[in-house]
């Protein structure tokens, strides 16, 4: 899956705005893509466009979404749909509420085996216990005949990823899968996504802003800020080398349990709205080493080696020079 | 650090007594009670003076019932609540406004904690009209005093709460909670719903308060990250009982209950170097309403012995300061050793 | 009211002229279908058809003839020999005598029957069976409208039999021309022609009484043929009516009044200026001219229809004379009282009241509307918590007595005297002509007290009935009385 | 898709300083049908106001001599009615006890509603009972409600209006209570709580306003269900005495002269519906521009 | 679910006692006295008294409260003071032809408003959507003693093609089926409009529910995400606005009762309330709440039907 320089808007009553501004990425096959960044940043939005489930007024204005070398973004309703599901799942965020209330698990579990296996509702039935026995759900054959509310939090999100599973998909979205649930739960899940990955060689994008989720789960991270990557590299460069400011400060926003004299240094500020017009960087009103071409122009994005791009100025010369450090690690 | 703490410990702030709470549930024909949600079962505790306790546990285990309870904002089904000595559990209203000024909570949604409909400056000066008979404008400058201790700026003043962001919403509510100088301050989730930057930045001017006033907190929270850095000692709840509770190096280091263990290998590192071994819980919460004979954790706990199914652990000072409710307590879940 | 046998429209006929259904529409429910327990124009309706009374008033000429009795005669004032025809039976097959007379009259008069017109037969002293067909009737003193009272629908006679057997209320026995058939209380009685009736069999096989409450809506059903036949038509409707063109109307002068009366125990309306004033700013002509037709105008309360009624009499009250009027109020100052002028709120009332309102406001009284219905109106009449109010009267027996006696007389200030008028003068002459049986004297007494009323300003008539029906033009044959009753016996295809 | 509405609210930064009542009617300008609404009642209300001035005719003035004129009668533009009143006038006047009526009914049952609900929203304990007597009231045909109540003190507007807001109670009731019920668990009531305010404080100063948007529409809504009420009362003769101008009284009235004079009817019958249909697009547009899912559209 | 309806039951009957004694309360306040309409105008105070004695009506209110409470238990709500009737007899009579009204305008409000609200719902912001909107604001907005009067003049007056009233014909014949037609839509127009609005903002809520997109996601057609999933969870409110109507449908079966000559329940009611017939109020009031309870049981029991996380017990 590859997606460049994709652009999506929102018609709204200010005008149109872009939630995503020009980013592209890519996810391979058995690996897991993580994306992080904070609320409103454009994550949830991203993985909709490449779903084409953007709400009435979002369009995608720019760029290309590929899926094994096809151009997914202008198929029409129909291809579209008949891709969902069967080429790329998504799980959502709040397994409390993606789930239809009124429909029993087995309902909606058998709705993808027979729509994209074609397959009869006994078979369907059939398939769907075993996909739930897989997702680890005890007394699947039970399960199928009840509701969503009959079931803890944990148990609908494994439903729903059994749901996004059913049609063999060869990229699975995760869109912050496990912040509603508990910490031993959310293990739980992890452990499972990560397992299943392996085990069906999907591409995994996976969405949260949890840092600590990023270091279990991801191959690779990309960090987005305000509607732009502004990093991306493997897991280890990002926690170990991390280059783009706002990339530190999150880390340093996080206390670490492990250590006890672990000191927390805030980003200073708070997010930009949507609208708000940023010339330059959009990170630099909050960032102190901002300078003056900071504030006029956008950096583009620097490759700094191991596949470890950065959109900062910071890292231009050393881009160029490939090695010199720059000043901007933990103080 | 450790020494200023036990200077401190004699200082006893707040005491629990076998505080419980249930909520009845109703149901049949005469919608009888026919049976309680025990939120909270028979805490004991005790809080000093300067001290930051965390509480942690998993969604639903009554850690926010057991800080409204505190706070008498829930009536108590049983037990006894003093502070500085007082019991303050059956106080009327009036009486008990003299220790509402004394005792305050900071709320997990910074949306919904402010009311839509009021500005700022009054939603502050509202709790200087509730306590004191300061005139309008005296109120008025102890207002703006506020918004400065918390890094808002006087033209806030007049705003409405969705002129603000999340992080700048918290810093009203934690105004308003330190607005009559409390020396005690429940949290609950006070952080949770922000951004990891903007969290940062609150958990700062929580600290520099603490420090400023000799605030003691009662830190709710279910990410055991920022417990660590917050807090002093930290309780464990599951279930609606308090399952172990100890200063925070402690536990961390040495965590005795099985449920503590798996609860603490349970978190993502956000690191990728240091990588521990894992032992997953399986199983959900129980239901509170019908909670597991014996040991409220037995039906989840990997080290499950007979005697743990019926018999219910009693809340012990395992060592020095540290307390914890287990018949096996130290047993490892790894190893299964004690 | 499902599952009635025939689906037939109404009004098919056979080539003899007999009539399958004919459908009469009323808008309201019967109270109930025995003429002891009821007393109202709807029942009476019904009643009419099913049951006959020992007199009957002639619709033509007003005098009352023998109708189940076959002659009478006064042995002296208080006793009423009365002779029976012998050729009638009952629906049930027993036989009409003397018997079912004394039994109807005695349950009619007994206080444990509670009915509501006992008052009918309120001077009778005893009833005695003489032989199978003669009946005395003693009174308790000499009753000039004994006859009028025998001849009202309420003092029809019932079969002996069938009471005791059965609830008349529901199931009518009578000797009528119809025969009942069946009662959907709130939607219809049907009843069908008396084979055995003494004067033939109708023509009508099945006659049908419908409650359509709404007027338009009854109309719109006899113009599509769903309705044969309809009475008491709205004036405000009449040219609608006339203009249908499958129907007849016939209208015919009637003996009901409607007048205007102050409330005579409220002491500023004791004041005869004060009347006389209100009196004068009546303009009772453009009034009657708004009925289009469906009144006549008169003074008189004693109407043209009624015994005691003499021409003169007709413009003898208070002439319309808004100068009059204006200048009386000025002088008294009745614009300062407020004066509540209460009524039913029905549509003739309401356009009574709509009309005086907007005329005594212009002579510059204040006055204020309040309607109510019918039940509560008559009770706050009665209770006199009114300034002014219309009041109105049927007649049925259309004799003078019954209608001064009940409405204006001193004895009955409590209970039927609405008016509670009283005049010491005035109830002697009315007791006069209640009290002798000679009829030109009893003319004069009720000439004498009508006169009295009008110098007295003690109401103010507002116009006398016009009695109404509409019929498909199908049909003829309808008998209408002055007193709004009607007969369809008689009536066959054309 | 709240998740998503939360979010952009989250990330709102300092707006200019706009009043809620500003941008609320900005958005209610946006509806089509609202604002024709809104502008069939602000034309009403002025006709109230200014009616001696729009009108040529005393409305209750009779002139038998010039009755049932037709439309567009020199001089009597609607025609007059049996009466020979001016049509037109009546209407006018008729604007005024429509809206009288349904504001003073609305307004006292808001009242009622309001202290019931708010009672039994915020205490549990009275909730049980207060919610008994609100399905009592529930439980009655509003017509015959308000027949009853007429039986009992007459026929009059002033008892009109009374039934009226006896009849809107239990609603209001039900939806002041299930607002105080939702608001009573957010967070900044537990705040006010833990401040130590009065239960008083609570409920009057931050429940209530706190209900209002849905207060408001109801209220909007039922002024149209108030002046049909009044209009089906009065044709049934319950309400408005003669001669006063009330818009079901006249089609009562007129019904008689349908087949001669339809406008007697026709004319007060779309000034009934134009009314009613005003308050419920304006209620209707109230309540889409007072919901917050509607923001991001 | 027997527990709902066991404890409705215990509901509906103190709601019944509540009603009941307010209804009394009022009649027995009221002007106009019972005694009166009987009598007739020229009944004398004697007279009046003998039928006040003889129903009891002298007694004191309570006693009177207590008496007819101590009969209705056993069965016997009295018997009407006009027609002498037994009261449970009249509303017998005249019961099935207000429930075929209400039945029929009620179903020709759930199709219409169902079939108007999912038009304007799934052509959302179209024009069909706002002509569909706007004749729904306009339904609710009819007066219907009004639009009753218009529909006669115009279908059964001028063009002849159905009676102008009446109920009279069996409803398995077109005669009867005929005489239903107008009255039910006249009564039916405004609750089929509401029902439409409710229908349209219900679907449009649901429509942006999380397990539509999920539905989305799995790829299913546009169809089933519309008539399988959101459909079932958008009739949970139209429901309640359906029970709800139904309540206000039994009000105005009292005016198009009156408008179409039905011999109704409804009919029954004013007649007997401006008669101060006071058993056969009580006893009219008395069912059309208990339809009212009874048809809310029927909508909540309906919901668990639908929505699986509805438990009563
Ligand atoms: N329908 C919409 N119309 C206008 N703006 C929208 C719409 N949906 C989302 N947005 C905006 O797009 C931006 C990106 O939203 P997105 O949901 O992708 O954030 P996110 O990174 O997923 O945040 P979170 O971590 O809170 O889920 C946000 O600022 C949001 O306000
Ligand atoms: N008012 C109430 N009535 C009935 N049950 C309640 C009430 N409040 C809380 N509970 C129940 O009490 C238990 C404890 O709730 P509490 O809110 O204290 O949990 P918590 O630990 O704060 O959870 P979370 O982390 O989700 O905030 C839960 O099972 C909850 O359902
Ligand atoms: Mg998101
Ligand atoms: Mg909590």
């Amino acid at each position: 899956m590859e997606v460049n320089n994709l652009i999506t808007e929102f018609r709204t009553a200010d005008g149109n705005v872009q939630a995503v501004r020009d980013v592209s990425f890519f996810v391979k096959k058995g690996e897991t893509l993580c994306i992080v960044g904070e609320s409103g940043c454009g994550k949830s939005i991203t993985s909709l466009s490449i779903m084409g489930l953007l709400p009435n007024n979002g369009i995608i204005s720019g760029g290309e979404i590929k899926y094994e070398n096809q151009a997914i973004h202008a198929l029409n309703a129909e291809e579209k749909r008949k891709l969902r599901g069967s080429k790329i799942s998504m799980i959502f965020q709040e397994p409390m509420t993606a789930l239809n209330p009124v429909l029993t698990i087995g309902y909606q579990l058998r709705e993808p085996f027979m729509l994209h296996h074609k397959v009869n509702k006994k078979q369907a039935n059939i398939q769907g216990i075993e996909l739930l026995k897989q997702v680890g759900i005890p007394y699947p054959e039970k399960r199928m005949k009840q509701y969503p509310h009959e079931l803890s939090g944990g148990m609908r999100q494994r439903v729903m990823i059994a749901l996004a599973l059913a049609g063999n998909p060869g990229l699975l979205i995760a869109d912050e899968p496990t912040t509603a649930l508990d910490v031993t739960i959310q293990a739980q899940i992890l452990d499972l996504i990560n397992s299943l990955k392996e085990k069906l060689d999907m591409g995994v994008m996976f969405i949260t802003h949890d840092m600590g989720v990023v270091a279990e789960v991801a191959d690779r991270v990309m960090v987005m800020y305000g509607g732009k990557k502004i990093e991306e590299g493997s897991v280890e460069e990002i926690f170990n080398q991390p280059r783009h400011p706002y990339t530190i400060g999150l880390l340093n926003s996080v206390p670490n349990v492990d250590d006890p004299e672990f000191e927390l240094e805030p980003i200073p500020g708070s997010l930009p709205s949507l609208t708000e017009q940023i010339s330059g960087c959009r990170f630099h009103p909050r960032c102190q080493f901002a300078t003056e071409q900071c504030r006029i122009t956008a950096p583009t994005e620097f490759e700094i080696g191991n596949d470890h791009n950065v959109s900062c100025w910071l890292v231009e010369e050393e881009a160029s020079n490939n090695g010199r450090a720059i000043g901007v690690a933990k103080a | 650090m450790v020494e200023q703490l036990e200077l401190q410990k004699r200082k006893i702030i707040l005491k629990l007594n076998g505080v419980k709470k249930y909520f009845p549930i109703k149901s049949g024909l005469l919608r009888r009670v026919q049976n309680h949600v025990k939120a909270v079962e028979s805490v004991n505790l005790e809080l000093y003076e300067g001290e930051s306790l965390g509480v942690v546990g998993e969604s639903g285990c009554g850690k926010s019932t057991l800080g409204r309870a505190i706070l008498g904002l829930e009536p108590l089904t049983e037990g006894k609540i003093s502070f500085r000595d007082e019991e303050i559990q059956d106080l009327k209203r009036k009486e008990k406004l003299r220790f509402v000024k004394e005792m305050q909570m900071i709320f997990q949604d910074p949306f919904a904690s402010l009311d839509p409909r009021q500005r700022v400056g009054d939603a502050l000066s509202e709790v200087f009209s509730i306590h004191t008979n300061m005139g309008a404008r005296e109120r008025k400058e102890a207002v703006l005093k506020l918004l400065g201790e918390v890094g808002l700026k006087e033209e806030h003043y007049d705003r409405y709460p969705h002129e603000f962001s999340g992080g700048q919403r918290q810093r009203i509510g934690i105004a308003r909670a330190i607005a009559l100088n409390p020396s005690f301050i429940i949290c609950d989730e006070a952080v949770s719903a922000l951004d990891v930057s903007v969290q940062a930045q609150v958990l700062k001017l929580l600290k520099t308060l603490q420090e400023k006033y000799h605030l003691s907190y009662m830190f709710i929270s279910h990410d055991l990250g920022v417990v660590r850095y917050f807090c002093n000692r930290v309780l464990v709840m599951y279930l609606g009982n308090t399952v172990e509770l100890a200063e925070v190096e402690e536990l961390f280091k040495e965590p005795l209950h099985p449920y503590t263990q798996a609860l603490l290998s349970a978190i993502p590192r956000p690191s990728v170097n240091t990588k521990v071994q894992r032992v997953r819980l399986q199983g959900d919460l129980p239901n509170p309403a019908n909670p597991p004979t014996g040991c409220p954790f037995h039906t989840r706990c990997p080290v499950v012995k007979d005697i743990c199914k019926t018999e219910k652990p009693q809340w012990e000072e395992y060592t020095s300061g540290h307390f914890v409710a287990c018949h096996y307590a130290g047993t490892s879940i790894v190893s299964g050793e004690v | 009211a499902c599952g009635k046998s025939s689906s037939a429209p109404s009004g098919g006929a056979n080539a003899d002229g007999s009539i399958d259904k004919f459908v009469y529409a009323s808008t309201a429910d019967v109270a109930g279908l025995s003429p002891i327990l009821t007393n109202d124009s709807i029942s009476a309706n019904v009643q009419e058809h099913v049951y006959e009374t020992l007199f009957n008033r002639n619709s033509e000429t007003g005098e009352i003839t023998p109708k189940l009795a076959e002659s009478y005669e006064n042995t002296d004032e208080n006793t009423w020999m009365i002779k029976l025809r012998k050729d009638v039976k009952f629906h049930d097959g027993t036989p009409f005598n003397a018997e079912a007379v004394k039994y109807t009259f005695d349950k009619l008069r007994d206080p444990a029957t509670a009915a509501p017109r006992a008052s009918l037969l309120e001077p009778v002293d005893e009833i005695n069976v003489i032989n199978e067909y003669e009946i005395k009737i003693k009174t308790k003193y000499p009753y000039g409208p004994f006859l009028a009272s025998l001849a009202h629908t309420n003092a029809a006679i019932v079969s002996p039999t069938a009471d005791k057997k059965q609830d008349l209320m529901k199931e009518p026995v009578g000797t009528g021309p119809f025969k009942f058939v069946s009662y959907t209380p709130g939607d219809e009685v049907v009843l069908e022609a008396n084979d055995e009736y003494r004067d033939g069999t109708p023509a009508i096989q099945q006659l049908v009484f419908k409650v359509v409450p709404e007027v338009s809506t009854a109309i719109s059903m006899l113009q599509t043929g769903e309705v044969d036949f309809i009475d008491n038509l709205p004036s405000e409707q009449i040219s609608r009516i006339d203009s249908l063109k499958n129907i007849d109307v016939t209208k015919k002068n009637g003996s009901s009044i409607y007048y205007l009366t102050v409330n005579h125990s409220i002491k500023e309306n004791q004041d005869p200026e004060l009347r006389k004033a209100i009196a004068a700013a009546i303009d009772r002509d453009a009034f009657v001219s708004k009925l289009n037709g469906l009144g006549v105008r008169s003074d008189s309360v004693l109407g043209p229809e009624i015994f005691g009624y003499e021409k003169d009499k007709d413009s003898a009250g208070q002439a319309y004379d808004p100068e009059l009027a204006k200048s009386l109020v000025d002088k008294n100052g009745y614009s300062n009282r407020p004066i509540k002028l209460l009524t039913a709120n029905r549509a003739n009332f309401i356009l009574m009241a709509e009309i005086v309102q907007a005329q005594l406001t212009e002579a510059g009284f204040k006055v204020q509307i309040e309607t109510m219905e019918w039940a509560a109106f008559l009770d706050t009449a009665r209770a006199g918590e009114y300034d002014i109010t219309f009041l109105s009267w049927a007649n049925l027996t259309q004799d003078g007595s019954e209608m001064l006696y009940p409405n204006l007389h001193s004895d009955n200030i409590k209970e039927s005297n609405r008016t509670k008028y009283s005049n010491k003068k005035f109830d002697e002459l009315v007791d006069a002509s209640r009290e002798t049986i000679d009829q030109d004297k009893r003319l004069e007494y009720l000439n004498q007290a009508n006169g009295l009323l009008l110098e007295d300003n003690a109401v103010v008539v507002m116009y006398h009935g016009v009695v109404t029906a509409a019929m498909n033009n199908k049909y003829e044959g309808l008998i209408l009385e002055p007193n709004g009753k009607w007969l369809l016996k008689d009536v066959k295809r054309k | 898709m709240t998740t998503l509405s939360n979010m952009e609210e989250q990330v709102t930064k300092p707006k200019k300083m706009e009043s809620n009542f500003i941008s609320l009617t900005k958005r209610l300008l946006k509806n089509k049908l609202a604002v024709i609404g809104l502008l069939i009642i602000i034309v009403q209300i002025l006709m109230a106001i200014f009616a001696p001035m729009v009108t040529w005719h005393d409305p209750i003035k009779q002139n038998l001599a010039q009755s049932e004129l037709p439309i567009f009668s020199e001089g009597h533009w609607l025609g007059t009615d049996n009466y020979g009143r001016d049509v037109w006038s009546r209407i006018v006047y008729g604007v005024r006890i429509s809206l009288l009526v349904a504001i003073s009914s609305v307004s006292l049952g808001l009242v009622g509603g309001l202290i019931l609900g708010l009672l039994a929203g915020y205490y549990k304990k009275l909730d049980g009972f207060l919610m008994r007597i609100v399905d009592l009231l529930f439980a009655f045909p509003g017509t015959l409600l308000a027949m009853l109540i007429i039986a009992m003190l007459g026929a009059s507007l002033v008892t009109v209006t009374i039934a009226i807001s006896v009849w809107s109670i239990p609603a209001c009731a039900r939806i002041v209570r299930g607002s105080a019920l939702s608001i009573k668990e957010k967070e900044y009531i537990m705040a006010m709580r833990s401040l130590g305010a009065s239960d008083f404080r609570i409920i009057f100063k931050h429940i209530l306003p706190n209900s209002f948007a849905p207060i408001i529409v109801f209220a909007t809504m039922r002024m149209a269900t108030a002046i049909l009420s009044t209009a089906s009362l009065s044709y049934l003769g319950l309400g408005a005495q003669p001669p006063s101008p009330e818009w079901g009284a006249m089609i009562a009235q007129g019904q008689a002269f349908m087949w001669t004079s339809p406008h007697l009817t026709i004319v007060p019958g779309i000034a009934i519906m134009l009314t009613v249909f005003a308050f419920n697009v304006v209620g209707d547009g109230l309540r889409d521009a007072l919901d917050p899912n509607m923001d991001i559209h | 679910m027997i527990s709902l309806i066991a404890r409705r039951i215990v509901e509906l009957l103190l709601l019944l006692v509540g009603i009941s004694f307010l209804v009394f309360s009022s009649m027995y306040i009221a002007p106009g006295d019972p005694s009166t309409m009987i009598g007739g105008p020229t009944a004398t105070e004697s007279d009046l008294e003998n039928i006040r004695d003889n129903l009891g009506l002298n007694d004191p209110f309570l006693v009177q409260y207590g008496r007819y409470v101590k009969n209705a238990v056993q069965g016997d709500f009295g018997y009407s003071y006009q027609t002498k009737q037994s009261v449970s007899e009249a509303i017998a009579v005249r019961f099935p032809n207000t429930l075929k009204l209400a039945i029929a305008s009620m179903i020709v409000a759930i199709i219409i408003g169902i079939v108007t609200g999912l038009i304007s719902a799934l052509r959302h912001n179209t024009w069909l959507d706002a002509t569909s909107t706007t004749f729904a604001l306009a339904g609710i907005s009819i007066p219907n003693f009004w639009l009753g009067a218009l529909l006669i003049l115009v279908f059964a007056v001028n063009l002849q093609w159905l009676p102008v009233g009446g109920m009279d014909q069996p409803l398995y014949t077109w005669e009867g089926i005929k005489q239903l037609i107008l009255p039910a839509i006249t009564l039916g127009t405004g609750s089929a409009a509401m029902i439409a609005r409710m229908t349209r903002s219900s679907i449009l809520e649901v429509a942006k529910a999380d397990y539509i997109r999920t539905a989305r996601a799995k790829g299913l057609k546009e169809g089933k995400v519309i008539w399988i999933h959101t459909l079932k969870n958008a009739m949970i409110p139209v429901i309640t606005v359906i029970g709800l109507n139904f309540g206000l449908l039994l009000g105005g079966t009292i005016i198009t009762e009156k408008v179409f000559a039905i011999n109704g329940v409804g009919r029954l009611m004013i007649d007997a309330i401006a008669m101060r017939d006071f058993p056969l109020v009580q006893g009219s009031v008395l069912l059309v709440a208990t339809l009212f309870v009874v048809v809310n049981l029927v909508v909540d029991i309906v919901y668990t039907f639908i929505d699986p996380r509805i438990n009563y017990d």
